[in-house]
């Protein structure tokens, strides 16, 4: 199958449906003549003019309420935060508006829009522009939320979004972006609330998000000839959770490690844990261990951010203490 | 101008009176949940503005939102309803006073956070655009909100894409106990205009009529294109900030008294009786009238009800 | 001992240390010549003038950044958001800024604030001034959080909380402010980061966390009737947590209960049964409970709010579980 | 003016020029870690405005902050060596490029969030008015920093409470790929000071001269508690947004080239020249002796240990 970037896979969702559906359009700082911070939205603007190829201000807040207002309108905006950490700038217009206006309104009002942002350090951009924030929308009801691994991942997951009548957040990973990965031509949906076994494996379970689904994946293979069975599964979404599919893998192996970038403490894979503990409290053989960021801001010099995020070598440290 | 249209803008107004009469009422006799903030004392803006619009154009609105809704044609009952936490209101009791929407009227709801509807505004407009179906877009809200960060991110997209927005700024000197001289060193909000580029016009806001002609000419500038206008009304909240605040701690009973004598409907009702608009019996018949509806509404809202507690966890991700 | 209510120990409390510290100074919206919306702050400006008590404008993100730029210069302000909804317009601020300056600038600027503010559903206040989003800071490093649950925690806390170098949120509970209740005369400072087991007990251990400390002691003594003992923690600071409290009692009593108002999903509860299931797996006789808000936003009408938020019901029936 | 002040300027210049392409040039070769934005093309703002501070007056910066933290006295060992992450940088290694501060001579630091530091400003400069201290606070930003409401929220505090803070608005046409008129509809953003009653002015940023007096007058009004002003200095940054963009995207060469020809740090040679204050080989030898102090930054920070891993621990909570 032919392979493009995590980026190319992303304006190929966006273009597609742009394609399909007028109401779709894009907004946000730099995607327009620039193609994106990233790159992930080029030819788009070339392709679709700058009637539904939004460069805006510098102004997060207005980026989210302007999305908001399209999607009252019926329209299905796309709305980019360039850095995840940015969203700090827009948490009243996407908790307090985006994510309850249906609710308030007893179900009058839809808001069927997407916030395209990003997660991930590894490239000493510092502690504003590190972050892995994603953990606090899975403690926000009323929107949706996923983290894509790879290039297929992010386009299937993307165009569902894009389709979805909920608020979506994708957490896109900056380290990704320039990754290859084989992505069908023909089209490719990929449902949100679903996660997925990306490997079989008997002895442990390992449920990782974003770019650490990767790194999972490596060890596993790396572990196998030791003869340590891991099942490793890609979570996908963060809301809604696949719990199904996690609880049925720690049915089999007993033993879980959670993996995620963002801060350990108070994050998401705390209340994985504790959802397996709620629902397969007697099938647990060991304590379950997490795998995240140490409880520091994001330092800059290389040596220090390698110490505070997470890695393979961190991976493996906690899948043999779970197997011990 | 036509004689019903100052009939209409008359009734609107007493409305808005009475239901703000009505609410108090009916929280000082401990049957409605939470709070309210009245619109009482600044009815001619809503009105004066609404009356430009039509049926598909869009407002935005605040906390003190019931005159706008009211003004844009919302149904008694169901905002009553609402207010009292009653299944048969806009929001089946989830939103309370202050998130009442109606989208099928244009009304995009009331708002809990200050200045929170100003991007948003900004996106209703650029659908305007972008569809290109001239549906007008007014947004309120006070003096107290040009103070925020969304009110400048709002009003400079709106002005940056000339989008179709009326940008009403209801300066009732006060945010909550704040002073305007305490919160900003402008006395015309409206100059903040300047930063975006687009007309600003500051109005009395206490004559209907003059908040009818600047918004007529904002609405028109609007459909044909040019973009935002910025009308700050000067005026006056007679009660405290909500139902539970009297207002007194922060302000001289002299300076209430004072904006109760400019009273926008006593200053409207001599103007349609001068003019020969109206007599004073058909004034009073139109209040009576008024008066039961509202009446209505709120026996309306007594009688029906609270939603099933199950329910409250409906309405949310699809 | 005399009883004063929640709020007029918060007004004791910064007025103590305003008379000692001329560093202290108070702002936020409403907090002069008003004395607060929730009057927690009366005689304050009086006291002290609007030099040092100042009604700012509305300007969440710029409160927070102001307060920011006193104690870079070495003074100790408390900034007040009025609801802890509005912590969202601050975001920025408060995560980018705050919380990390003394980490990004290797440990040169020092910021001694206090931002007070509030959580708490069931005064019919609807989605956008009812949450209780404290949760949030515990994935946030840098920045401390307390949550007084009584007259007394608040006032201890509040001043050691202004006497801190690092930064502090406080979080009130918006039911608490007219709740009386005993304070001493004399100085009165509880160290941030011990929780206080409340009441001892053997067969169950709750943690509960501000409003839900007072449910869930009037459960115990309810429950003692029945011959169920019940160990009652408050929680008391957020960050640092003190875990070792916890697991203590844990450890006596096998079983387990989380109370705390915020949304469960992703939440603070989660966060201490992994914290427990780490380091006291073995000890664990039943799976351990949570109580907190289902997951949506708050409703408005009464009757909805009732059955979304947690009660001291709620908190019986996860005892009867965890005991079964 | 005297003539040590002049080449105190042209020196500075020259320093903020020869580190920036010492940066560029550490960046090519690999050897910094994350990214840089480079101040090239706006020298004469930084130097003109910081050439009336005072050692203990404070500055806080912007993401593109390595000139105005070397016009503010900023070391250029320690500047360099946090650039390229050494545990002799200014922040341990923790910072980089958009964090470096140094309280000791007034910089509060760069920021990595657009328009971040505008409320901290107001902050430092409310810290100075009830000490009384005299101290000044310039505060530095973009023009596309000016569609923040941070930069809203900050500046309506500054000029509320009349605080002693210097607004300098550098005005570099471009935020990332976006012209200044797809942004913002308004030209100058100086007209924004009246939002906020203070007073607004447009200078030629490549004009040191200029700026110093403009900055001179804005210094001396916050000295004497007359509030804050609001500067806007039109420049253009030569390079790209950062030093890994080319930058010629989204805008063409000849308006490069053209900005290119109104080089600062030339016209400002020139007039040195002209005026006789400086030859053409003494400016030779300010130049080298400038271009030894980066270098010797540059081997510095090369020869510089990293930090210890264990240490990404520390400085957090106390
Ligand atoms: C973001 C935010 N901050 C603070 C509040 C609390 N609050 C509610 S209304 C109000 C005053 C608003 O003043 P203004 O905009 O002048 O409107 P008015 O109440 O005078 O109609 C405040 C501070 C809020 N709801 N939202
Ligand atoms: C809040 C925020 N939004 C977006 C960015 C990404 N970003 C970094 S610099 C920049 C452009 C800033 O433009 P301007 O203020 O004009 O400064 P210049 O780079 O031109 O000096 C942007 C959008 C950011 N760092 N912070
Ligand atoms: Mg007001
Ligand atoms: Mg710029």
């Amino acid at each position: 199958m032919r392979e493009i970037t995590y980026a190319q896979a992303i304006s190929e969702a966006i273009a597609e449906e742009m394609r399909l559906d007028e109401n779709v359009i894009l907004l946000g700082e730099d995607v327009g003549i620039l193609g994106g911070n990233f790159r992930t939205t080029t030819g788009l603007y070339e392709e679709f003019g700058e009637e539904r190829v939004l460069d805006t201000p510098i102004s997060e807040a207005g980026i989210v309420g302007c999305a908001l207002g399209l999607a009252i309108r019926g329209m299905r905006p796309i709305a980019e935060i360039m850095f995840g950490d940015f969203l700090c700038l827009a948490m009243d217009q996407i908790v307090n508006q985006v994510a309850k206006i249906r609710y308030m309104s007893g179900g009058r009002i839809r808001v069927p829009l997407v916030i395209r942002t990003n997660i991930g350090a590894g490239r000493s951009s510092a502690a504003q522009h590190s972050q892995s924030l994603h953990s606090w929308f899975l403690h926000t009801p009323g929107i949706e939320s996923v983290m894509p691994s790879s290039p297929y991942e992010v386009k299937g997951l993307l165009k569902s979004a894009i389709r979805d009548d909920n608020p979506v957040v994708v957490f896109e990973h900056k380290m990704l972006y320039n990754k290859k990965g084989e992505v069908p031509e023909k089209e490719c949906l990929i449902p949100i609330g679903i996660s997925e076994v990306k490997r079989e494996g008997g002895d442990v379970t390992i449920v990782a998000t974003s770019s650490m689904v990767g790194e999972s994946l490596e060890l596993a293979i790396q572990l196998e000839k030791e003869g340590i069975s891991i099942e490793v599964i890609d979570l996908r979404s963060l809301v809604p959770m696949d719990e199904e599919t996690i609880i049925n893998s720690v049915r089999k192996t007993g033993r879980l490690v959670l993996v995620d970038e963002g801060v350990t403490r108070g994050g998401i894979t705390a209340e994985i844990a504790t959802m397996v503990m709620e629902k397969a409290f007697d099938c647990l053989n060991a304590p379950i261990e997490r795998v995240g960021n140490e409880n520091t801001p994001i330092p800059f010099s290389p040596v220090l951010e390698r110490y505070v995020i997470p890695n393979r070598e961190k991976i493996e440290k906690a899948v043999r203490k779970a197997i011990k | 101008m036509d004689n019903s249209v100052l009939i209409d803008m008359l009734k609107k107004m007493v409305t808005i009176r009475y239901f703000e009469e009505s609410i108090y009422d009916v929280y000082t006799r401990g049957l409605m949940p939470g709070l309210a903030h009245l619109y009482i004392g600044e009815e001619a803006i809503a009105v004066g503005v609404c009356e430009n619009l039509k049926r598909d154009d869009l407002i935005t609105s605040t906390h003190r939102g019931h005159g706008h809704l009211i003004a844009k044609g919302g149904d008694l009952n169901k905002m009553m309803a609402e207010v009292i936490g009653k299944e048969t209101g806009y929001c089946k009791g989830k939103g309370g006073s202050m998130h009442i929407a109606d989208p099928d009227l244009g009304i995009i709801g009331a708002n809990g956070i200050v200045a929170g509807s100003i991007p948003i505004a900004a996106g209703l407009g650029l659908a305007s655009k972008i569809k290109n179906d001239g549906r007008v877009i007014v947004c309120f809200f006070g003096e107290g909100a040009s103070n925020q960060g969304a009110f400048h991110e709002g009003i400079n997209m709106g002005s940056l894409w000339n989008l179709p927005i009326v940008y009403v700024c209801e300066n009732n000197l006060y945010g909550i106990s704040v002073h305007q001289s305490r919160a900003q060193k402008i006395k015309d909000v409206a100059v903040r205009a300047k930063s975006y580029d687009i007309p600003g016009e500051v109005v009395d806001g206490n004559d209907v009529l003059a908040v009818y002609d600047a918004a007529k000419i904002a609405v028109e500038r609007a459909k044909e294109g040019l973009g935002p206008t910025f009308i700050e009304c000067k005026t006056y909240r007679w009660g405290g900030h909500h139902v539970g605040d009297p207002g007194t701690a922060y302000r001289a009973k002299e300076e209430v008294d004072m904006w109760k004598d400019k009273c926008p409907i006593k200053r409207f009702k001599s103007l349609l009786i001068k003019e020969r608009v109206l007599s004073e019996p058909e004034i009073e018949r139109l209040e009576e009238k008024v008066k039961k509806d509202v009446d209505v509404a709120v026996t309306f809202a007594k009688e029906s009800p609270y939603p099933l507690p199950e329910e409250a966890l409906e309405d949310i991700i699809i």
